[in-house]
């Protein structure tokens, strides 16, 4: 399995990325640059977390016009698995993958610290490794996680269960505590909280190594 | 030369977490008199004196970039002004 | 012959009216300028002068105080002079941290002036050749009561927290204390560590005749020049307040530059000579101090430095304080393999002048020379003081008694201690920096000192900034000592061998005998701890006049120190692990 | 009721690096026709019908919390609206 890690300018997770996918699942990863317009063997699309292009207008509006951009849209409609992580989901929310936007925590300040999540939907290509309900805990670093949809879409998130991840205690006042989402087809997945920084116990916490090696089934 | 004035904010319906937290601030400052705020951002462009079909132009670069049209609203204005 | 622009005024006038009094020069400073060219300089050469010996950069003040520092050790690879002192961890790697002030820019703009802190001490370590790997703070404000006060807090924290989470760049520690000393001269300290491979150890140096000077990075405007001429044209609107334009700082672009830069550190040796950030007074300092350190001297053309504003002037181009920029000095024939690295980023890189060995640092506008000065009298030529001491009227007469605290009630002294904001828990502003990317952070925040694991090996490194001004106030010279050692203490908790350290010296205004004696007081305790701890001074950073109305700030080194813990295994927390645990003290 | 609109910009002298990264993003997506584009801060405000002196409200405000007078100009308007 070969996996590609997404990078645009202002990236910097991308690295925690790649050495998560590398030295933790042994599975071939390679970075692919924004520049870039195809997407060669790759068999799931990573797009990790940072602050592309500044983030400057709104957080991930820029690169949703990157050259790699149509490749990626089109691997997923062809049911690639498509993972966004902090600003990959927000990038995937601003390219339209994913649907409904994120915003300023309600605090209006960063937050960078270990949240406890319940895992709302297993059965998903990212989720697999997780019981119904069980609670894992992962670390969030975002300035602008507060999920946002309108009551229309928040009712076809929960009846085609594409809520993946709740948080216990929502730390940014997203909607129905919202921490990941999944498209209808259930083959991208965007999430605040990252998982490539809970890979090692070194780092004090392995539960994102169990969601990253979910895709390696 | 154009001069665009595009106007963005949140939805009605959205919570402006800022417009709340300018608003709590300026009642601590016993400015009481204010009854609601909403923060939005404000762009200034500037599109060469040929651009053809202004209007379309704007609309689109709000569209598809400018603007969140999940989230967010505008309004815009286009004025004709000499070069300076 | 040197010419003037027909706005600006002559050299005779410049004399007669003693301009360069406004810009912080002595007429002994003035008079020292003129001898050393031999005639009077113009309006750009005095500007040039007045900023390369202002303390900042010069340190005229304070280097008689910075040469008791010890500074070398079998461990040190670069000592203080360079952008960053470099510290050998074996295996080929290095350390390489410093410690910078931006005092007086984030008591003006909070939130910028703490931003462009942390982008400039950034870029003091890749400069060096080094991926920085984390950024520490060490935070001054007065006490919290004061609405101003809260404002300063919320706004410098964000500034750092912006900047540094955008760059990806963690931040890992640092301390806050609320002090009434501090309240119109709040500190702002930010140190940043760096790992090196020492194949790519770098200098700031122009050297070879005819050799590319090369600018890259944001386009120069006309930020923090301090210049009477510019603050009183530019804002005359109503709304609008007489200050000069303040630095904005632009997290992403200084992501772009540092990868940039690494870049060509890393895959283009053959073609990069020399290296430095523009930092304080900009282009002249980091172009004057490479050809001084090279022994060389150095032809530019303004007309080629990219500019963000229309018809600035050549004391605008080289006084400018705009960030994210930095100076290359390539080898001559090599500047397309260094512009290809640069586009490829979308950054600007612009050959603006070349090397020569006269000696002499040339300056060319418009077809015509403005400044033709010895570059040893810009930089090395500097006055030095010899400042006075005396004892402080605070210490002339020590208490003979100590005091007794009366306690009464040992859980209520206990509450009333924690809930002291200097003592209180810090999380609320350490949560809202990333302390976490790169995913190297070991110890987290809310410890002794941070731990980041060097990736690929077993070892780790120990990180801290510390400093108790309060023992200063009480006995410059043991609170010096108490600084560094508690930073080693800090170290040693977490499982390090302390390496060395940087330090911050913020005081007051040093041609008042009492102030100078708390810095060199103060000194003289630091460098007798180094000794002791074995420790050196490998970088750091003088900040004085921190004083408003006559009221300086209590005495504040702070002392950044870094550790290396040999083994993983060795990491040692501060929590409690299990019930029934023995607790010992130990010491004295 | 008084409705205040504040638009915020930076001083011309001062780096916008946000209007500079959206005008870069306009130009990869063709849009070469933008020749400048500024970023700035759109405020809406209500104030209560019986506001004294509404104009040195606003001003005073405005100076004190909504615009960084080192760094940034305002203009505004005010109108006076029906309550809805
Ligand atoms: N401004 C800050 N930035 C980052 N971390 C901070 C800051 N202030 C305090 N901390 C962190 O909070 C913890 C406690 O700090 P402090 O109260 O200074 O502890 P101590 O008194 O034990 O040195 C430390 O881990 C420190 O790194």
């Amino acid at each position: 399995m070969r996996f590609a890690v997404i990078v645009f300018p202002g990236s910097n997770c991308d690295a925690d990325m790649y050495y998560a996918v590398q030295d933790q699942l042994q599975a071939e990863v390679t970075y692919v640059p924004h520049t870039a317009t195809q997407l060669n063997d790759i068999d799931a699309v990573l797009i990790p977390g940072g602050f592309s292009y500044g983030d400057y207008l709104r957080t991930g509006a820029i690169a949703r016009f990157a050259p790699i951009m149509p490749a990626i849209i089109d691997f997923a409609n062809n049911g690639g698995l498509v993972l966004g992580v902090c600003n990959g989901f927000q990038i995937l929310t601003e390219a339209g993958l994913l649907p409904g936007a994120l915003h300023e925590n309600k605090d209006l300040a960063f937050i960078c610290k270990d949240v406890q999540l319940t895992v709302a939907n297993p059965n998903t290509p990212f989720s697999n490794r997780f019981e119904k309900d069980e609670v894992i805990t992962l670390p969030v670093a975002h300035g602008e996680g507060n999920y946002y949809c309108d009551a229309e879409t928040l009712a076809q998130l929960e009846a085609n269960h594409q809520i993946v991840f709740r948080y216990q205690d929502n730390p940014n006042g997203s909607v129905a505590d919202i921490a990941g989402i999944c498209n209808e087809r259930g083959n991208v997945l965007g999430m605040m909280p990252h998982p490539e920084r809970a890979v090692e116990a070194i780092l004090g916490n392995t539960d994102g190594q169990r969601l990253l090696s979910s895709l390696l089934k | 030369m154009y001069l665009v004035k595009i106007y963005v904010t949140y939805k009605p319906s959205i919570l402006d977490p800022k417009g709340e937290s300018i608003k709590a601030a300026l009642h601590r400052m016993d400015y009481s008199q204010v009854e609601n705020v909403t923060m939005g951002k404000y762009f200034e462009l500037q599109l060469a004196a040929d651009t053809k079909d202004v209007d379309a132009v704007v609309k689109a670069l709000c569209d598809q970039l400018l603007v969140n049209v999940n989230m967010e609203t505008y309004r815009y204005e286009i004025e004709e002004v000499e070069m300076a | 012959m040197i010419e003037s622009t027909m706005t600006e005024p002559t050299a005779k006038e410049i004399q007669a009216t003693k301009l360069y009094q406004s810009w912080g020069m002595t007429t002994e400073e003035y008079t020292r300028a003129c001898r050393l060219l031999d005639r009077l300089p113009n309006y750009t050469e005095t500007g040039l002068f007045a900023v390369m010996w202002s303390e900042h950069c010069s340190y005229k003040n304070s280097k008689p105080v910075l040469k008791q520092f010890p500074t070398t050790g079998p461990q040190v690879l670069q000592g203080p002079g360079e952008g960053a002192g470099i510290v050998d961890i074996g295996d080929g790697q290095a350390v390489v941290f410093k410690a910078e002030s931006h005092n007086h820019p984030s008591a003006v703009e909070p939130y910028e002036g703490a931003a462009t802190g942390v982008g400039g001490i950034i870029r003091d370590i890749f400069s060096m050749g080094a991926q920085p790997i984390a950024i520490l703070d060490s935070l001054r404000f007065g006490e919290l009561n004061d609405p101003r006060t809260k404002y300063l807090v919320s706004e410098v924290v964000k500034g750092i927290a912006d900047y540094g989470n955008c760059i990806g760049i963690p931040t890992v520690g640092g301390e806050t204390t609320f002090d009434a000393s501090y309240t119109a001269n709040p500190l702002v300290n930010a140190m940043c560590v760096g790992i090196l491979n020492q194949a790519d150890m770098q200098v700031g140096q122009a050297r070879g005749e005819e050799n590319s000077i090369i600018y890259v990075g944001a386009k120069t405007g006309r930020d923090g020049i301090h210049g009477a001429t510019f603050a009183s044209e530019e804002f005359s609107d109503d709304n609008e307040s007489d200050r000069s334009a303040v630095q904005v700082g632009d997290p992403f672009m200084e992501k772009l530059l540092m990868d940039a830069c690494l870049e060509v550190i890393r895959q283009h040796q053959a073609a990069l000579v020399g290296i430095q950030d523009m930092g304080a007074a900009g282009l002249v300092s980091s172009s004057a101090e490479m050809a001084s350190k090279a022994g060389t001297g150095m032809i530019l053309n303004l007309d080629q430095v990219p500019t963000r504003e229309p018809n600035m002037t050549p004391y605008e181009m080289m006084l400018s304080e705009s960030q994210e920029r930095m100076l290359l000095c390539v080898r001559k024939g090599y500047e397309q393999e260094i512009f290809d690295v640069f586009a490829k980023y979308e950054l600007d890189a612009v050959k603006i002048g070349y090397v020569t060995e006269s000696k002499q640092y040339q300056l060319y506008h418009q077809g015509h020379l403005v400044t033709d000065v010895p570059v040893t009298a810009l930089v090395d030529d500097a006055p030095v003081y010899e400042r006075e001491k005396t004892l402080p009227a605070h210490l002339q007469n020590p208490t003979t008694t100590q005091f007794q605290p009366k306690i009464q009630d040992f859980a209520e002294t206990v509450y009333q201690l924690l809930g002291q904001a200097t003592i209180a828990s810090k999380r609320a502003i350490y949560e809202t920096y990333d302390s976490q990317v790169k995913t190297n952070t070991v110890v987290k925040p809310g410890g002794d000192a941070a731990a980041l694991r060097i990736r690929g090996t077993r070892k780790a490194l120990a990180m801290t900034m510390d400093g108790n001004a309060r023992y200063l106030y009480l006995d410059p010279k043991v609170g010096g000592a108490i600084a560094v050692s508690e930073a080693a203490r800090n170290i040693v908790a977490t499982g390090g061998q302390p390496l060395a350290i940087t330090d911050c010296l913020n005081f007051g205004n040093p041609e008042k005998p009492d102030h100078f004696y708390e810095l060199a007081e103060a000194a003289a305790g630091m460098s007798a701890a180094c000794e002791m701890l074995k420790t050196p001074v490998i970088s750091g950073n003088v900040s004085l006049y921190n004083e408003t109305n006559g009221e300086a700030i209590y005495p504040t080194p702070v002392v950044g120190m870094v550790g290396l813990i040999e083994d993983l295994e060795h990491i040692t927390t501060i929590d409690f692990k299990k019930a029934d645990d023995l607790v010992y003290v130990i010491g004295q």
